[in-house]
């Protein structure tokens, strides 16, 4: 089992990196998405795995690592806020810009004159 | 005490001509007068002490950590050359009142002026030299003010400018130094330093110690090669150039010299290195000099010449050497200053400073033409003028110096230079004064008024004064000066005229008859110079600053591109190789911890997983099919979540996933949908290789702590849950109680996203966002927005989500659940009204102001932490309590639920506001009207009423 | 002979999900995809309460219900997606 | 008496709620709730200063619950310097925005309010999950504040900001992963006493979770090569934004001085001062970069924000000394550059926005009005910016240049930190020549009879600081030096956190 | 007065079973049940404006004793048709649905009952609302399908909703 | 504990799959979108019931807790289903020009509503 997680978060995380990587503004969000995926199950495995043990006291004799969890929890509510904005953000500088390039529009001074002479 | 009065003086009365000039200019000019007057009172009241031979000192700590601090003292030399900043301060001040035009600010001149006079005070009276240095920036700093006073003309900024670079380099070699001296010494005190002499003689740090300081004094005092800027920098008013370039600020680095001699003189590497520099300096400034048409130019120099006599005669190391030196500073302070005055007389009489332009005026002026003849003589080292005495001084000690075994060298050259000197002090004399008046001035020249030709008298009676009598006139001076300088007993020797027939006097007429032949015969001199190339420092200079600016222009603009996928890249990469380095230069085991065997539908969600993000690598560029993928992963992510026994984190995922892929659709709505493929084969392989680096990385890690035991503190939460909690979930114990804080800063995040969310849409409806939303066209497919189906079915799913809701969050703190994953339930759930009947016709029912929402969350988080103080426990402290209610029974409460509350109103806030926000774009996108009825097709009691087109 | 009927089933639903993969990836078009999405979850809440047969806990229930509702909405909105672009017109 | 300590972190926060919830509309309202707000906190920052300099750390449980298994948060010299600063810092800020800037967008004073409380988070908590909460916190504010008015450049850059931070807080969630997944805690004085018994199999791994955690602090502290967020964002952003920014870079220092000479410090064992080797060259290229930035500067915001790249470099060299004289050196240098940095920003904004036609750019403009003050200003700010004297900028270089002394790498230190003084001494006369003296046409910008005095005399205040700074150099770095011996020194702050807990509950019963 | 209390008892009684399914049977959940019956129609009323008045309970149980059953014989005939026919040999086709009812309700309860049972799938309704699309998966007669909807189930949701 | 209840549960669980496995296989072989749809929509809510019902037995036989939330996600599946296959049908029908072709006429004057959307009623045409 530990491997099949350790390598789905290494594909998630690479998969999410290689899309960070690109041009357009959508793309990079996707991957973000997938990065925090990737990053949350990180974090949770880091309590490592156990099954059908939860967190809930039952009389059982034995749990699984709580604490992970709440901080996976925590990750995932700020990340859900972060895309939320960012998805926004992209639109927004779209919407300004009429191209979704991840880059920043300069305000050209280079045509302007040279500074002092 | 009184030290740091005499140099705070003119800092503090600084302000005084500023605010002085209301009540004119002469009043402004006498104002400034007195609080240098008060100034060089102060000191001279301290002479008589100091040629008695005590050193007086006082010194209050500043930043003893670093050794810095206000300490200054008193002896011959400093007196010397305070008394000389003062003294040519004040007749700077009166010459200035009649120089600077009625439209230039004398008051801001004046200002600058006293500035600069405070920092050279404090430069000549500092006995620390870290405080010493403090000065020494300012004076550069001033002066940069004052050469560019007349900012209007771009030689004056320029001037300025080069001014301050070259110095302030010079400054920073300055600082280096002054700290490896002190370090080296023990101390920065100079008075300590000039004890440790040897100590520091014997350091291995002396050379590139000297060289610093040097590199200072050099800049500081125009020695070659730096002398290029001092000419630059007299596109300032003449009496700035009188006073800095002449009188004073170019002497702090002579001052240094002197300061540190006793240090640094016995070495050999100071002769090597000081003497030649100052003799080429020497050289090279007369020179120069002779062939520039404009007085000033010539005037300027000049000075680095004389300058580069004084530093060879520092050079030298002998301490008669050391008394030319000093006696020569005087002089040459004298006739130097006088001649810039006439100078700028001149310019302002005749309206020209061009020597070609210039002659008779020995007619037209006489005042100032006999005054400006008198310094001239001087300056040419003709008999009976001060000049001519520390010339043949100089001449002297030239005479027996032997450079690297060399006899002939040094006396050779410094007669050459005299020569020189002789030569373009009879041009300006005569060329100016003798020659054939002109009749193209713009208006008849004649003597200025008294005030401007006064302080010129002043400067020419010492020229004579010390020329004929000079035992009696300077002799005390030079002495007790040169004392201080060599810090040891003078050896004999006469200030006279004559010295019989000494080497020097033959030097001396060869010097004066050359320099006569060499100016009669000035047009060949001239035609030599041009036959040889004259590189010119201006232009290298510029040439340097400029391309050091395009330089760093390339530089910076090639590297931030603003690209987002190289920065990303480059961080990514730095993060690569430090996590390696990390991993690699520690030791590490596998771990023992058992492995759990995997099982099928683990292994066939695996699959599916890793088929997803495979295609998704490949068709991201689809992107709707992206997202459909991504809401795959998602599911898969959320069920492995459940396989490990995390049911919040599956509860948690499942709802926030389908949040995100909403607000990604609405997005994507008015995104492109595809993008084009223009990344070459080479970057995509570059990515994929840093991604599949990144990953294995990440993927390795997590295997590597997943195999192996260890020690946690959540035993803690796990036994304190219940008794200490009051609830048996305890992760949601752990959330709202345990880390409470941060559940507290997480309510807050979502709650900034919103209003952050909110005032970039708000802000959409205006200007490019707008103008971009109108030519939007939508390629609307079906004409069918509101199916009546989906309709009828949300509306009988809202009450049983909203129940769902409430029970997802009353059980929370016991099983899965809680105020997170309940506030985004009735999201979803009101969403799904959103969807069906459409955001206009939904939020007109939706009676919720989702802005107050989120504050009313955070507000009620935030009190229900701040409850428990008024029972004297710490913020966010939860208590739980049991009440027996009639039928209902034993129930539980915990004041962790208020905060709980928090929670989900802000979830349910931010979920709404963002969504509602977004809609708002897409209304505005909207080409055709959109029926705003909750279902296109509306059916009524057996009657069909068509409503398409009711925009509401 | 649960234990069994369970093995049995995981493995059966374990295939549909395959299938529905296949689906998901082939397509052709969007519609299919979205319907094989939808499948897939649905055959997640199957496994949902398989597993909370086999380990005999009621905890993994929210889950399943959270699934069911979401699902749907996820299909409907890509759904509206397709149909009309902006999905809370 | 010890519950002021999460005064810092509630009263932004209610404010904020309470500005959202009571006077979303009504701007004025806004803007006396927050400067009130903001001004007590500078009451209350002060007030822990007092309480702090006793030089005993003081531990707030939060929620009663004993260390290491609730959130603590610690007050001791360096989290009350850097609590008191930035409270200083906002105020000035605050009242320099209120003259209009703020009005350009909606909810600037909810989202100042609120980075004000990511900040105090991150400087007060002992955890270091909430610490990655607080920097989230403390993160998103700003992307609202730096998108705050709009317009396609600021969006532009304000996307690569959140992308980029995005991808520093997915680190952190590792490195805090990696950390806990080998020590089992995240209490911080419980991590310094964990990290020094990891066992040696386990010591790569808790290795490569120190240094990614560096490297988040090294993306917020914009260590060259991972700065590359910062110049686009700062020149984009709003300038008072821009100026309160100038504490965001310092967060990452902090939390570097923090976790390396507490978790990691002297007394780590094998990973003692894991961090530090990578300080000093980072920090001698971000400084180079810096200066090579200032030269290159098209415009005064430019200048601005290459000024903090440069300054960043300075203080990071003084950091990557690592010992109680750098540390204290470090601090002056935070403080001076802190208040340099936001002065710059300010004052380019008040020319930039008189020269009509041009602008910030770089090039020959009408003459503007106010020249005389403003040009003092700026020229004041810039010998600070530079090093020169009289003000703290000077006294800032020489600590370092001494602190320096003693490493080994000396020559190389002081090589750069004096040709980069140079550059930055060429691009400030080149820019201030150019926008003052080089000037033609008639006058432009508010006739200073009605033009606002408050963000005038902001500026000068700043400026002030600054002069303040220097002329009390002395009490300032005996202070600093306190505060540096405390932070590396961390017996006090384990025994304060871990040692008998004052404010908690009995384990059960509560 | 018990009118203005329980606008929709009938949804309020759902709500209560609901609540009874989640939390089990207790005075209780009972209590907190009704509570919440109560309170939640009332919140959602405004996104659920005229709410059809239901005929019998008798009426309705017959409905959905008759559709579980065809569900269930449903179910077997479609997993018949995927296992053991080749796909493009089905004789799947649309066909249309002409509409008696009215009441949005009882339409969606149709299409709804449709689709769940045998090889049937309802599409789209006509942009009147008065027929609706249905596509059968295998069928050799399009009349006799239409016809047995109409009678089995159309019938039944008229004497439910629209009486 | 009795043999005929393991029994049942086993069995019903083992129908689940069957159903749960015949829908998506139906998903994965039939050729158009359409009959698709008839897969997933049938056996799956039928293989998720008969689940739903062995869980609900489970518990009561073998643990004797009376757990009910499973009817409760049934009904969402039957209230939900119905409608998913609709959209999901009017979302093929938008994107494929083909089967938009092969489309019955409605009978009446306007179209269906995925095409033409909302219209005024008008007299049966006949
Ligand atoms: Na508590
Ligand atoms: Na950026």
């Amino acid at each position: 089992m530990e491997l099949l997680i350790a390598s789905a978060v290494g594909l998630m995380t690479a998969v999410g990196v290689y899309l960070i990587l690109q041009e357009r503004t959508f793309p990079i969000v996707v991957g973000l998405t997938l990065l925090s995926y990737a990053v949350n199950v990180f974090l949770f495995a880091m309590g490592r795995l156990v099954i059908n043990q939860p967190p809930i006291i039952s009389g059982a004799d034995a749990y699984t690592d709580p604490l992970p969890q709440a901080l996976v929890l925590t990750a995932i509510v700020i990340s859900f806020g972060m895309t939320a904005l960012i998805v926004v953000l992209a639109l927004r500088g779209f919407l300004e810009t009429e191209n979704d390039n991840a880059d920043i529009p300069g305000e050209d001074l280079a045509s302007e004159a040279e500074g002092d002479k | 005490m009184l030290l740091t009065v005499v140099t705070l003086t003119p800092f503090l009365g600084a302000v005084i001509p500023l605010l002085a000039i209301r009540y004119g200019r002469n009043f402004c000019a006498l104002a400034t007068g007195a609080v240098t007057l008060t100034a060089l009172v102060l000191l001279l009241s301290q002479a008589p002490g100091v040629y008695r031979g005590d050193v007086m000192t006082w010194s209050v700590p500043w930043l003893p950590m670093i050794g810095l601090s206000f300490s200054f003292f008193l002896d011959g030399l400093g007196l010397f050359f305070a008394a000389l900043i003062l003294g040519m301060g004040l007749l700077i001040i009166l010459y200035a009142r009649y120089y600077l035009s009625s439209d230039d600010p004398l008051g801001l001149f004046y200002f600058y002026l006293l500035l600069f006079q405070g920092a050279m005070v404090g430069i000549v009276l500092s006995d620390n030299i870290l405080l010493l240095l403090v000065f020494w920036e300012l004076t550069s700093l001033t002066s940069f003010l004052l050469i560019g006073y007349w900012s209007a003309l771009p030689k004056s900024r320029q001037g300025a400018r080069m001014a301050l670079i070259v110095t302030g380099a010079g400054g920073l070699a300055l600082i280096a130094g002054m700290l490896m001296l002190g370090h080296i010494a023990g101390s920065y005190e100079i008075t300590e330093i000039l004890q440790r002499g040897d100590v520091i003689r014997s350091s291995p740090l002396l050379l590139p110690t000297l060289l610093l300081i040097l590199g200072g004094a050099f800049t500081k005092s125009a020695q070659f090669p730096f002398h290029f800027w001092l000419p630059h920098a007299m596109a300032a008013p003449t009496p700035v150039s009188a006073y800095l370039h002449s009188a004073t600020m170019v002497k702090a680095g002579l001052f240094l010299m002197a300061r540190l001699w006793p240090v640094f003189a016995p070495t050999e590497a100071w002769f090597l290195i000081v003497a030649p520099v100052g003799l080429i300096t020497m050289l090279i400034g007369a020179w120069i000099a002779l062939f520039k048409d404009d007085l000033k130019a010539l005037l300027a120099f000049s000075t680095v010449s004389h300058l580069g006599l004084i530093t060879m005669l520092f050079g030298l190391g002998t301490p008669l050497a050391a008394v030319a030196a000093v006696f020569h500073i005087i002089n040459h302070a004298t006739f130097k200053a006088a001649l810039f005055m006439s100078a700028g007389i001149i310019d302002h009489e005749a309206g020209t400073r061009d020597i070609r332009r210039l002659g008779g005026l020995l007619t037209l002026m006489p005042i100032t033409a006999t005054l400006s003849i008198v310094a001239a003589a001087s300056m040419a080292g003709i008999p009976l003028f001060n000049g001519f005495l520390s010339k043949e001084m100089m001449l002297e000690e030239a005479a027996h110096t032997v450079y690297a075994g060399v006899e002939w060298l040094f006396p050779v050259l410094v007669t050459i230079a005299a020569l020189i000197s002789a030569a373009y002090s009879f041009r300006f004399a005569i060329s100016t004064f003798f020659a054939p008046p002109r009749d193209d001035y713009p208006h008849q020249p004649h003597d200025p008024p008294f005030g401007m030709w006064l302080p010129v008298a002043i400067l020419v009676v010492p020229v004579l004064a010390i020329g004929i009598l000079p035992a009696v006139t300077a002799g005390p001076i030079v002495e007790f000066t040169a004392l201080a300088v060599v810090g040891e007993a003078l050896p004999d020797y006469t200030l006279a005229i004559w010295h019989g027939l000494a080497p020097a006097l033959f030097m001396s007429l060869i010097a004066l008859s050359g320099g006569a032949l060499l100016f009669a015969a000035y047009r060949y001199a001239n035609a030599l110079r041009l036959a040889f190339p004259r590189p010119d420092a201006k232009r290298i200079y510029d040439a340097v600053l400029s391309a050091v600016v395009n330089g760093a222009r390339a530089i910076i603009e090639t590297t931030h591109n603003g690209s987002l996928p190289r920065y990303a890249g480059i961080i990514l990469s730095a993060i690569v190789a430090v996590g390696a380095v990390g991993f690699l230069n520690a030791p590490h085991e596998a771990g023992t911890r058992t492995i759990i065997p995997m099982s099928f539908p683990a292994g066939g969600a695996w699959i599916v997983l890793a088929a997803i993000c495979i295609t998704l690598l490949f068709w991201h560029r689809d992107r709707l099919l992206a997202l459909i993928l991504t809401s795959g992963v998602g599911l898969i992510v959320s069920l492995m979540f459940l396989q490990f026994s995390a049911p919040d984190l599956a509860l948690t995922q499942i709802s926030v996933d389908v949040v995100t892929t909403i607000l990604l659709l609405l997005a994507l709505n008015l995104l492109p949908k595809t993008a084009p493929t223009k990344t070459a084969m080479v970057g995509r392989l570059g990515r994929g290789g840093l991604a599949a680096v990144i990953g294995l990385g990440v993927g390795a890690l997590a295997y590597a702590v997943m195999t192996r035991d260890f020690q946690t503190i959540s035993d803690y939460h796990l036994a304190e849950a219940k008794p200490g909690g009051g609830g048996t979930n305890v992760v949601n114990v752990i959330l709202v109680d345990f880390r409470g804080f941060d559940t507290f800063g997480e309510i807050i995040v979502l709650g900034i996203a919103a209003i952050t969310i909110f005032a970039l849409i708000d802000n959409a409806m205006r200007g490019a966002a707008a103008r971009t939303l109108n030519s939007i066209r939508h390629s609307v497919q079906s004409k069918d927005a509101h199916p009546l189906i989906l309709v009828v079915a949300t509306r009988i799913l809202l009450p049983l989500a909203l129940t769902v809701a409430a029970f997802i969050f009353l059980r929370g703190h016991n099983e899965p659940g809680g105020g997170f994953i309940a506030g985004l339930i009735v999201a979803i759930a009101l969403i799904m009204q959103y969807l069906a009947s459409g955001y206009a016709w939904a939020a007109q029912r939706a009676r919720i102001d989702s802005q107050a929402m989120i504050g009313a969350g955070i507000a009620i988080a935030g009190l229900a932490g701040l409850a428990s103080l008024f029972f004297g426990w710490p913020f966010l402290t939860s208590t739980y309590t049991h009440v027996d209610l009639p039928l209902i029974g034993d129930i539980e409460i915990a004041s962790a639920i208020a905060f709980d509350l928090g929670v989900f109103l802000t979830v349910v806030g931010v979920v709404m506001l963002s969504l509602a926000q977004i809609s708002r774009v897409e209304e505005r996108a909207e080409r055709e009207p959109v029926l705003r009825g909750p279902m296109d097709v509306q059916l009524r009691q057996g009657r069909i009423v068509g409503s398409n087109g009711g925009g509401a | 002979m649960i234990v069994l009927a369970c093995t049995v089933a995981v493995f059966a639903i374990g295939a549909a999900m395959l299938l529905n993969l296949y689906r998901l990836l082939v397509g052709p078009d969007t519609p299919t995809r979205v319907l094989a999405l939808d499948t897939l979850v649905i055959n997640a809440i199957a496994l949902v309460v398989l597993i909370g047969i086999y380990y005999g806990t009621s905890i993994y229930f929210e889950a399943a219900l959270l699934f069911a509702m979401v699902g749907f909405l996820t299909t409907v909105a890509y759904c509206k997606y397709i149909l009309r672009g902006n999905v809370m017109e | 008496m010890t519950n002021w300590i999460i005064a810092p972190a509630i009263l932004p926060a209610l404010t904020a709620a309470h500005l959202i919830l009571a006077w979303r509309r009504d701007i004025r309202m806004q803007r006396i709730v927050s400067v009130a707000a903001t001004l007590a906190l500078v009451g209350i920052a002060l007030f822990l200063y007092h309480l702090a300099s006793d030089g005993e750390p003081r531990v707030y449980h939060v929620g009663a619950w004993p260390a290491p298994y609730g959130i603590v948060l610690v007050l001791d010299r360096l989290s009350a310097t850097m609590l008191l600063l930035t409270a200083a810092l906002a105020l000035a800020v605050l009242v320099y925005a209120v003259a209009g800037w703020d009005a350009r967008g909606r909810h600037f004073h909810a989202l100042f309010q609120l980075q004000l409380l990511g900040l105090n988070g991150a400087f007060l908590t002992g955890d270091i999950f909430n610490l990655f909460v607080f920097f989230e916190v403390m993160l998103i504010a700003s992307y609202g504040l730096m998108l705050h008015g709009g317009g396609a450049r600021r969006l532009g850059a304000g996307f690569q900001y959140v992308a980029i931070n995005l991808v520093a807080s997915a680190l952190f969630l590792i490195a805090i992963g990696l950390i806990y997944g080998v020590t089992g805690t995240l209490n911080m004085a419980d991590l310094a006493v964990k990290v020094p018994k990891v066992v040696a199999g386990n010591e790569a791994l808790l290795r490569t979770g120190a240094l990614l955690l560096f490297l988040v602090f090294a993306i917020k502290a914009a260590f060259v090569p991972l700065h590359w967020w910062l110049p686009a964002t700062y020149s984009a952003a709003s300038a008072p934004v821009a100026a309160l920014f100038a504490i965001m870079t310092k967060v990452g220092a902090y939390a570097i001085i923090r976790v390396y000479g507490t978790i990691f410090g002297a007394d780590a064992g094998a990973l003692a001062g894991v961090a530090v080797p990578w300080i000093l060259p980072a920090a001698l290229v971000t400084l180079l970069v810096g200066a090579v930035g200032l030269l290159a500067s098209r415009t005064l915001l430019d200048l601005a924000a290459f000024n903090i790249v440069a300054s960043m470099g300075t203080l990071l060299i003084a950091i990557g000394v690592f010992d109680v004289d750098g540390l204290t050196t470090a601090l002056y240098y935070l403080v001076h550059s802190t208040l340099t940095g936001a002065a710059l920003f300010l004052i380019v904004d008040l020319v930039a926005t008189r020269r009509i036609d041009k602008g910030g750019a770089l090039v020959p403009g009408h003459p503007i009005s106010q020249t005389p003050i403003l040009g003092a200003l700026f020229l004041l700010t810039a010998l600070a910016a530079v090093g020169l004297p009289p003000l703290s900028g000077f006294i800032g270089k020489l600590m370092v240049l001494e602190a320096a002394y003693e490493s080994p790498q000396f020559r190389l230190i002081w090589l750069f930190v004096l040709v980069a003084s140079l550059m930055m001494t060429i691009a400030f006369a080149r820019a201030g020549s150019i926008v003052f003296w080089k000037t033609e046409g008639r006058m432009t910008g508010p006739k200073s009879a009605n033009a606002p005095i408050p963000p005038i005399a902001v500026v000068a205040l700043l400026v002030c600081g600054t002069a303040l700074l220097s002329v009390f150099a002395g009490p300032a770095v005996e202070a600093f030096k306190a505060t540096a011996e405390q932070a590396l020194n961390p017996a006090d702050y384990i025994d304060a956190v871990l040692g008998s807990p004052q404010n908690v509950m009995p384990s059960t019963g509560h | 007065m018990f009118k203005r209390f329980v606008p929709h008892p009938l949804l309020t009684l759902l709500i209560v079973a609901v609540w009874i399914l989640l939390d089990g049977l207790s005075w209780g959940t009972v209590v907190l049940g009704v509570i919440l019956g109560i309170a939640i129609p009332r919140l959602t009323s405004p996104y659920w404006p005229d709410r059809p008045h239901i005929g019998s309970p008798l009426t309705i149980l017959e409905y959905a004793v008759i559709v579980l059953w065809d569900i269930v014989v449903a179910n077997f005939q479609v997993a018949y048709l995927i296992l053991f026919r080749r796909g493009d040999s089905l004789r799947s086709r649309f066909v249309t649905v002409p509409l008696d009812l009215r009441t949005p309700e009882a339409i969606t309860a149709l299409a709804g009952t449709i689709t769940m049972t045998p090889g049937t799938v309802s599409a789209d309704l006509s942009g009147d609302g008065r027929a609706l699309l249905v596509h059968c998966l295998e069928t050799h007669d399009a009349e006799e399908t239409v016809a047995t909807i109409k009678s089995r189930y159309e019938t039944r949701l008229q004497r439910i909703f629209e009486t | 504990m009795t043999g005929i209840g393991e029994f049942a549960i086993a069995a019903l669980i083992c129908l689940a799959a069957f159903f749960l496995f015949v829908g998506s296989l139906g998903l994965a072989k039939l050729p158009d979108l359409m009959s698709r749809l008839h897969g997933p929509t049938k056996a799956t809510t039928l293989g998720i019931g008969s689940m739903l019902i062995a869980s609900m037995l489970y518990f009561l036989l073998e643990r004797g807790t009376l757990s009910l939330h499973e009817l409760l996600i049934t009904t969402f599946l039957f209230l939900t289903a119905p409608v998913t296959a609709l959209m999901v049908a009017k979302a093929h029908i938008i994107s494929d020009k083909g089967s938009r072709k092969a489309l019955p006429p409605t009978g009446r004057k306007c179209s269906w509503a995925v095409i033409d959307g909302p219209q005024a009623e008008r007299p049966a045409q006949d």
